[in-house]
């Protein structure tokens, strides 16, 4: 038989004020299997704590209802109590008396009664309440950075110098990202690559990280502290551990200088066998298959070319490599995917994003975005740092910057602020005028972010000192003239402030764009069971007290992907997001809330359905066989490493062979009869 | 095709490619088709193929009495062709374990109410636009006069039999549909005819037969046989391959399959969703961005 | 000479029964489906023999779902409060005679060990007013269990149609003759039933097989077909097995007893899930020897009247008829 | 407990008649929501009675069913906006099984204009307070779901 402890809280006056606590108490004292109901005008403080642990003592309760605030406010506190009374925390319920009751309605018969009633249904629940253990899971001590920019870097160190082993997983074959293709950044203006190298080499260096280049995340399985990740190490046609990077085979490749490098936007060009930058990591050459002669000619049954093997001194070149996938456990896995610009052109892959036609990029060589601007001025560049224009080498001497390409634009289906665009421009615009002292740097804004430490200085100063001209207005289009007989692109834009429209002849146009998240982060957010918004950025567990957890436990995320930021922010970010890791890391079980789902799996049909439901791929198809090893049958089974409690599977259960524990139908029903006139 | 039926079934057996074959034979009063399950080649000539052929065998699938018996061939209609596409996605058969033998279906007659057989077809019969079961391993009958039936059916499929039904059900008023569900629902014993004879209901305990917590009445009271009929309806959504087993089964005589038919065309019309499509998901364990949700506010 | 009423008699006599506060049961038709239900207007009723109802007049004896007490929690008592309602008078018109004959069969069950109060008073309370049949369907056997088209075992009166607007009344029990009192005029007109069904099998051969073959497979094998629905149960006018179930909340409830059907599976799980019959068969046979020979021992009659209507409503074609039959053919003539 | 102190008391008949609203609410979300209707004292009238589980996903359409088994006049539902689902896809799922069990309910004759569905975020306490407000008037003005209660009865 159940005794049930009933607390009513005054609140002070808060609850006391519009219900009848007396009354409540009077009234609740009546209900079957309640032994004791108290009222006292604070339950949640050391005395009032201390009578409901009195009594638990005094009658030995089996279940305790606290009825005064949100159990978002308290519910952990009173689990607290009546732990320390000796009760399992599980046994303890709470009815909203104060938010739900007393803080919305005035007439006090009206509040009291509705009082009355949330409690019964309180102590309806209670009464079918489980005593829980808490959820031990055991910990893989190893944790998974995807992505090896800047995010991923900094996160991968952080947790190396954490004493943590650290798979760094990179699409590219090399790390660095993003990053290593600036040229100067803001505010400080110093040299992205002069910032970013010596950690490329740390991570590759660092005995704690294993570097897995050129390869991309596969399949995830398990659960937080228990993953298997499955990693497709990509054909590289180089052992890199033979390779000695000597470059020998990239300067002899017969396609060297002949096919355009993605590092640098297509602006420049590379070989068929490659690094992307000169200061990649590791410094180990890739084959392009789609460029190689060889490779090309062995689907044909022939073996051409071949030059890059025969001068290799290493023998480092096999044409016969093959994918590879490889099976890590870890405990925790880091996101860091980054961004790439949205795509300027009409064709878009989101079908509710349009592009910016009227600007002509891709139909004018010299209407570039901010990416391909970076690399033009940058030292390591294409064409080493001088500005020449990609059309016909000319250096430009008038330069158009269009902020907000794609971002803050409703009609073209992105809505929000890409955050760095302001603060990049404003560095474009300097670094522009400094290798081209007559030149002329034109700026189209919308308005001008740039909050941060030493931020709004530095924009002041590209225009106060450098003379970058700022019109706040937009371009409604580009043409390409002929003045002289050299070829310029007319903006047409307007300058809001003067009033009045303002028509720029500009020999180059950049082209501020939106950042969106990189390719293929939904389909990998997916395997990991992480939510993204609309755009596909990767969603945080909360913005603003869990911004690098997700809600997928032992996934967090940092950097780009999980919205527009900049370098110091990516990096803080970044840190964070290492740190949590650690932390869960550096225990030896994790603790779980044991309020998750669980199968009668004697009368599971194994449908399915629930497999197919479950938002955290936590429910499999599981065999039962005796104990010779003969197949019963099948059942649905809950990882209870995985299920985050929400319990959808309960709802699509035909059979209800699954339940919800701490909200089990038998808790919830009860609670519905409870209301039974 | 009878004839042809007999054939291929008694190839099977002589075969050993199954050890039963469940088919439709003259068990019943009076010569009434019901099913048979056929173990020998010599026995074949127990099967017949008629317009009285009613019953979804796929609901013999599922059950361990018939399981027992070995591996299986089972004769069927494509409304319970349907059914055993379900059952295969639901993983409650392994498909390659089962020989399904389809037959052309040129309709079914409804029995009369003290079970002798009418002269009208079903009224799924009268909006059918699949007389050719689809996914089978054997097609009997012929598949271009399926084709010409279908296209006969195809201008009305929307419009007559159940459809024709339910429509002027949804014409009435909510208070009208009420009444007269609740005439219909009178009559209901809870005998679970309709579970039983449904090849999807398969549940190893059926949720009406637990009772921590009751989530459903068990009497035949009035509040326990509505709260069941919508959970058995509800538990067919994006299921229910509309064979009309339930309808058929009801001694009651309610026409229960008008409520699967209202989720049937729910699925359709909402989600584009047709139950019995091999590898495809469940409806209801799936979502879209895009669902609707002119409902919420 | 008999006694003979004219439908309007018939109606005007249930009218007035009405009147004074009785329930009248009587056959309602839709569409080709009759079903005894309380009816208040007698023009609703349709009155004319039918070997095939949709229900029998047992749920007015032994409804489908009914409430024996109910409880109140308060504080730490439970107040109990007895089922009201189920001692009102009854008149039962148009059962079929095979209907009608099981309640002397069930009498004994239900005033037996335990006297089931709600049964008795029902009983005691009704008078059931039978239609002699005037045809009968292939699912038709009473003549093999003892019954009749013209049968009065159970009827309070039987009344035979005539074919031109009357019935002759034939009272069999003094309910009977005291509801038709005033209300028949003599004739020297008679009615008289349809022949009776035939039936090529001996019941109690079969009863002699059933109770020597308790292992036999071909229980299993001629079960095949049976789904496990209550179908053929609750039709039965004899199946009587209930179930009591305790509904409402924690606080507030009753206890309420519902017909149960030995062809589900859930009929005899055990609570370790070891379930005695387990399969098809083992149910078939359970239903069987019940009726044939259980049954009999303990109450000296069939618990069968050869109605057919299990095997009228049974969606696989199944039933007690073609089981008989199955186990005459392929048990009892085999093993001669 | 007894009848005297619930709000439904009396509800049979029409006038003083107070309807029993049920709420299936999120635990993220809506209850939160309803917290915060709370925090700003946002006044709105007693007929609700909140049941909180944690995720829309959870709410099984058999709850409605009970929910006029014990006596509700009108039933909300509600949770996280669509992407907002502290479990991701709860949300999704369940405006689904609501969208075809909607359908149902309309061919049996059960009146939905007594099953209200919403998302509710926890910052929306106004929203909350409308709604509920606008629920509890509209109930008052269809009266008691005298369908459903006398099914019940009959029982």
């Amino acid at each position: 038989m159940a005794k049930i402890g009933v607390f009513t809280c005054w609140c002070g006056e808060n609850i006391a004020r519009h219900v009848d606590v007396e009354a409540v108490s009077e009234a609740i004292s009546k209900l079957p299997g309640v032994a004791c109901s108290m009222n006292y005008k604070y339950m949640c403080s050391e005395p009032g704590q201390s009578l409901i642990s009195e009594k638990i003592k005094e009658l030995g309760l089996t279940g305790v209802v606290v009825a005064s605030c949100s159990p978002h406010m308290h519910l952990k506190t009173f689990r607290k109590t009546v732990e320390l009374a000796g009760v399992n925390p599980y046994m303890v319920e709470m009815a909203n008396i104060r938010e739900q009751c007393s803080w919305v309605h005035s007439d006090k018969a009206v509040a009291t009664a509705k009082a009355i009633e949330l409690i019964g249904i309180a102590v309806a629940k209670v009464r079918r309440n489980a005593a829980l253990q808490p959820i031990k899971v055991p910990v893989t001590k190893r944790a998974m950075v995807i992505g090896a920019g800047v995010a991923g870097i900094q996160a991968a160190l952080d947790l190396a110098a954490g004493g943590v082993e650290v798979i760094l997983v990179e699409r590219e074959p090399s790390v660095g990202g993003k990053m290593a293709g600036l040229s100067e950044t803001f505010p400080t203006l110093d040299c992205s690559q002069c910032i970013l190298t010596p950690r490329m080499v740390e991570v590759g260096q660092h005995p704690n990280i294993k570097l897995m280049t050129y390869s991309e995340v596969e399949k995830v399985d398990g659960y937080v502290g228990n993953f298997k990740v499955t990693v497709r190490k990509k054909a590289r046609y180089v052992d890199i551990a033979k390779c000695t990077g000597c470059g020998t085979c990239w300067n002899a490749c017969p396609k060297k200088n002949k096919i355009p490098n993605s590092f640098d936007y297509n602006l420049g060009n590379r070989g068929a066998i490659y690094i992307p930058f000169p200061q990649a990591v590791p410094a180990r050459p890739t084959i392009d298959a789609d460029n190689c002669l060889r490779l090309q000619s062995m689907k044909k049954g022939k073996e051409l070319c071949g030059i890059c093997m025969k001068n290799c001194g290493s023998q480092a070149i096999n044409f016969h490599d093959q994918d590879e996938l490889v099976e890590f456990d870890v405990g925790a896995i880091v996101v860091a995917t980054g961004y790439k610009l949205y795509s300027i052109g009409k064709e878009q892959e989101n079908p509710n994003i349009k592009g910016y036609g009227e600007y002509g990029y891709g139909k004018y060589k010299d209407v570039i975005d901010s990416l391909q601007f970076e690399r033009i001025i940058s030292a390591s560049g294409p064409t080493g740092g001088e500005p020449k224009r990609p059309s016909d080498g000319m250096t430009p001497k008038t330069v158009v910057f269009i902020q907000c390409t794609g971002s803050r634009d409703n009609a073209k289906g992105i809505t929000y602020c890409s955050k760095i665009c302001c603060m990049y421009t404003a560095k474009h615009t300097m670094l522009f005028k400094h290798k081209v002292h007559d030149g002329a740097a034109h700026v189209f804004y919308m308005d001008i972010r740039s909050g941060g430490k030493m931020y709004d200085e530095f924009v002041r100063r590209a225009i106060e000192q450098d003379g970058a001209l700022y019109h706040r207005g937009r371009v409604s289009k580009i043409e390409e003239i002929k003045v002289d007989g050299v070829k310029k692109y007319r903006c047409y834009g307007a300058d809001t402030l003067a009033g009045e429209p303002c028509v720029v002849d500009a020999d180059l146009v950049v082209l501020a764009c939106a950042m969106v998240p990189s390719d293929g982060v939904t389909k990998l957010a997916q395997k990991l069971s992480v939510g993204y918004n609309e755009y596909g950025f990767l969603s945080e567990s909360h913005p603003k007290l869990r911004p690098v957890e997700t809600n997928a436990a032992g996934v967090f995320v940092c950097g780009a992907c999980q919205g527009p930021k900049d370098i110091p922010e990516t990096v803080a970010q970044a840190s964070a997001a290492a740190g949590k890791a650690l932390i869960m890391l550096s225990q030896p079980y994790l603790t779980r809330e044991p309020e998750i789902a669980t199968v009668d799996e004697k009368l599971c049909a194994a449908c399915g359905a629930c497999v197919q439901t479950c938002p955290f791929k936590a429910i499999t198809i599981e065999e039962i066989r005796d104990r010779k090893g003969n197949f019963i049958k099948n059942t649905s089974r809950v990882n209870p490493g995985l299920c985050m409690g929400c319990g959808t599977c309960v709802s699509v259960c035909p059979s209800k062979s699954v339940d919800l524990i701490g909200f089990t139908d038998d808790q919830v029903y009860a609670e519905l009869e409870s209301l039974l006139a | 095709m009878e004839t042809e039926l007999r054939n291929a079934i008694r190839k099977l057996l002589e075969e050993k490619t199954v050890d039963v074959a469940i088919g439709y034979g003259r068990v019943g009063v009076g010569g009434a088709v019901g099913a048979v399950f056929v173990t020998s080649p010599d026995e074949v000539d127990q099967l017949v193929w008629n317009n009285e052929c009613r019953q979804n065998l796929a609901v013999h699938l599922t059950r361990p009495e018939i399981k027992a018996l070995g591996k299986i061939a089972i004769v069927v209609k494509a409304c319970d062709a349907r059914a055993v596409v379900v059952l295969a996605n639901e993983s409650q058969i392994k498909r390659e374990e089962i020989v399904v033998v389809g037959v052309v279906c040129e309709g079914v007659v409804k029995a009369r109410f003290d079970g002798s057989n009418g002269e009208q077809f079903f009224e799924k019969c009268a909006s059918c636009v699949e007389h050719a079961p689809k996914n089978v391993d054997v097609l009997i009958g012929d598949e271009a006069k399926a084709a010409e039936l279908d296209a006969k059916n195809a201008p009305t499929a929307a419009t007559s039999g159940n459809q024709a039904k339910l429509a002027k059900l949804r014409a009435m008023t909510s208070e009208e549909r009420f009444q007269y569900w609740r005439g219909e629902f009178s009559r209901c014993v809870r005998c679970y005819a309709c579970r039983q004879s449904c090849p999807l209901c398969y549940c190893n305990r059926c949720v009406a037969d637990k009772n921590r917590p009751t989530r459903i009445e068990t009497s035949a009271s009035m509040k326990g046989v509505f709260a069941w009929n919508l959970l058995r309806a509800f538990h067919l959504a994006g299921r229910c391959v509309s064979c009309g087993s339930c309808a058929a089964a009801c001694p009651a005589g309610i026409e229960l399959d008008l409520l699967n038919l209202t989720l049937v065309n729910a699925a359709k019309e909402h989600f584009n969703y047709v139950a019995g499509e091999p590898g495809v998901p469940p409806l209801i364990g799936t979502y879209s961005l895009d669902d609707e949700e002119d409902f919420i506010r | 000479m008999s006694q003979i009423i004219t439908l309007e008699q018939l109606k005007h006599t249930l009218k007035e029964k009405l009147a004074s506060g009785a329930r009248v049961v009587a056959p309602v038709l839709d569409g080709d489906m009759a079903t005894f239900k309380p009816i208040t207007n007698v023009e609703k009723a349709s009155f004319e023999p039918r070997a095939c109802m949709q229900n029998s007049i047992k749920e007015f004896f032994f409804p489908k779902h009914e409430t024996l007490f109910s409880f109140v929690r308060q504080g730490n008592d439970v107040l109990l409060t007895d089922a009201a309602d189920f001692d009102v008078e009854q008149i039962v018109v148009g059962a079929r005679p095979c209907d009608a004959a099981a309640l002397p069969i069930l009498d004994p069950l239900f005033a037996w060990d335990y006297q089931d109060r709600f049964y008795q008073e029902r009983r005691a309370k009704t008078t059931v007013v039978t239609f002699a049949c005037n045809k009968s369907d292939a699912h038709c056997f009473c003549s093999a269990v003892g019954g009749a088209p013209d049968n009065t075992s159970g009827s309070d009166a039987i009344l035979f149609d005539l074919g031109d607007g009357s019935f002759e009344v034939r009272a069999v029990t003094d309910k009977g003759t005291a509801l038709f009192a005033g209300k028949t005029s003599e004739s020297d007109k008679t009615g008289a039933a349809c022949e009776p069904p035939k039936a090529d099998f001996d019941v109690n051969s079969i009863a002699a097989w059933i109770r020597e073959n308790f292992s036999s497979p071909l229980w299993e094998k001629v079960s095949l077909r049976c789904v496990g629905c209550g179908a053929c149960a609750f039709v039965c006018p004899t199946c009587h097995c209930f179930d009591m179930v305790d509904e409402g909340s924690y606080n507030k409830g009753k206890r309420v007893r519902n017909w149960d059907s030995c062809q589900e599976a859930m009929f005899t799980l055990h609570a370790s899930g070891h379930n005695p019959r387990g399969t098809q068969g083992k149910r078939q046979r359970q239903r069987l020897a019940h009726k044939f020979v259980i049954y009999p021992d303990k109450f000296k009659s069939f618990l069968c009247t050869g109605c057919g209507s299990c095997s009228r409503s049974c969606g696989q074609m199944f039933g007690v008829r073609p089981c008989l039959e199955a186990l005459d053919k392929q048990g009892v003539k085999a093993q001669q | 407990m007894s009848s005297e102190t619930t709000a439904g008391a009396g509800a049979n008949s029409s006038a003083g008649f107070e309807p029993k609203i049920v709420a299936f609410v999120c635990n993220w979300c809506t209850y939160l929501g309803a917290d915060l209707a709370g925090t700003n004292r946002l006044e709105y009238p007693a007929n609700v009675r909140i049941i909180r589980l944690p995720c829309t996903g959870r709410i099984d359409f058999n709850l409605v069913v009970k929910a006029f088994e014990v006596g509700a006049d009108a039933v909300l539902v509600s949770g996280c906006h669509p992407g907002d689902c502290h479990y991701t896809a709860g949300n999704f799922h369940a405006r689904r099984r609501w969208k075809l069990f909607r359908e149902l309910l309309d061919t049996v004759g059960i009146d939905t204009n007594r099953i209200y569905f919403s998302w509710i975020s926890a910052a929306e306490g106004a929203k909350f307070q409308s709604l509920v407000t606008e629920i509890v008037e509209k109930t008052r003005a269809m009266g008691p779901y005298q369908d459903y209660r006398s099914l019940v009865a009959e029982s």
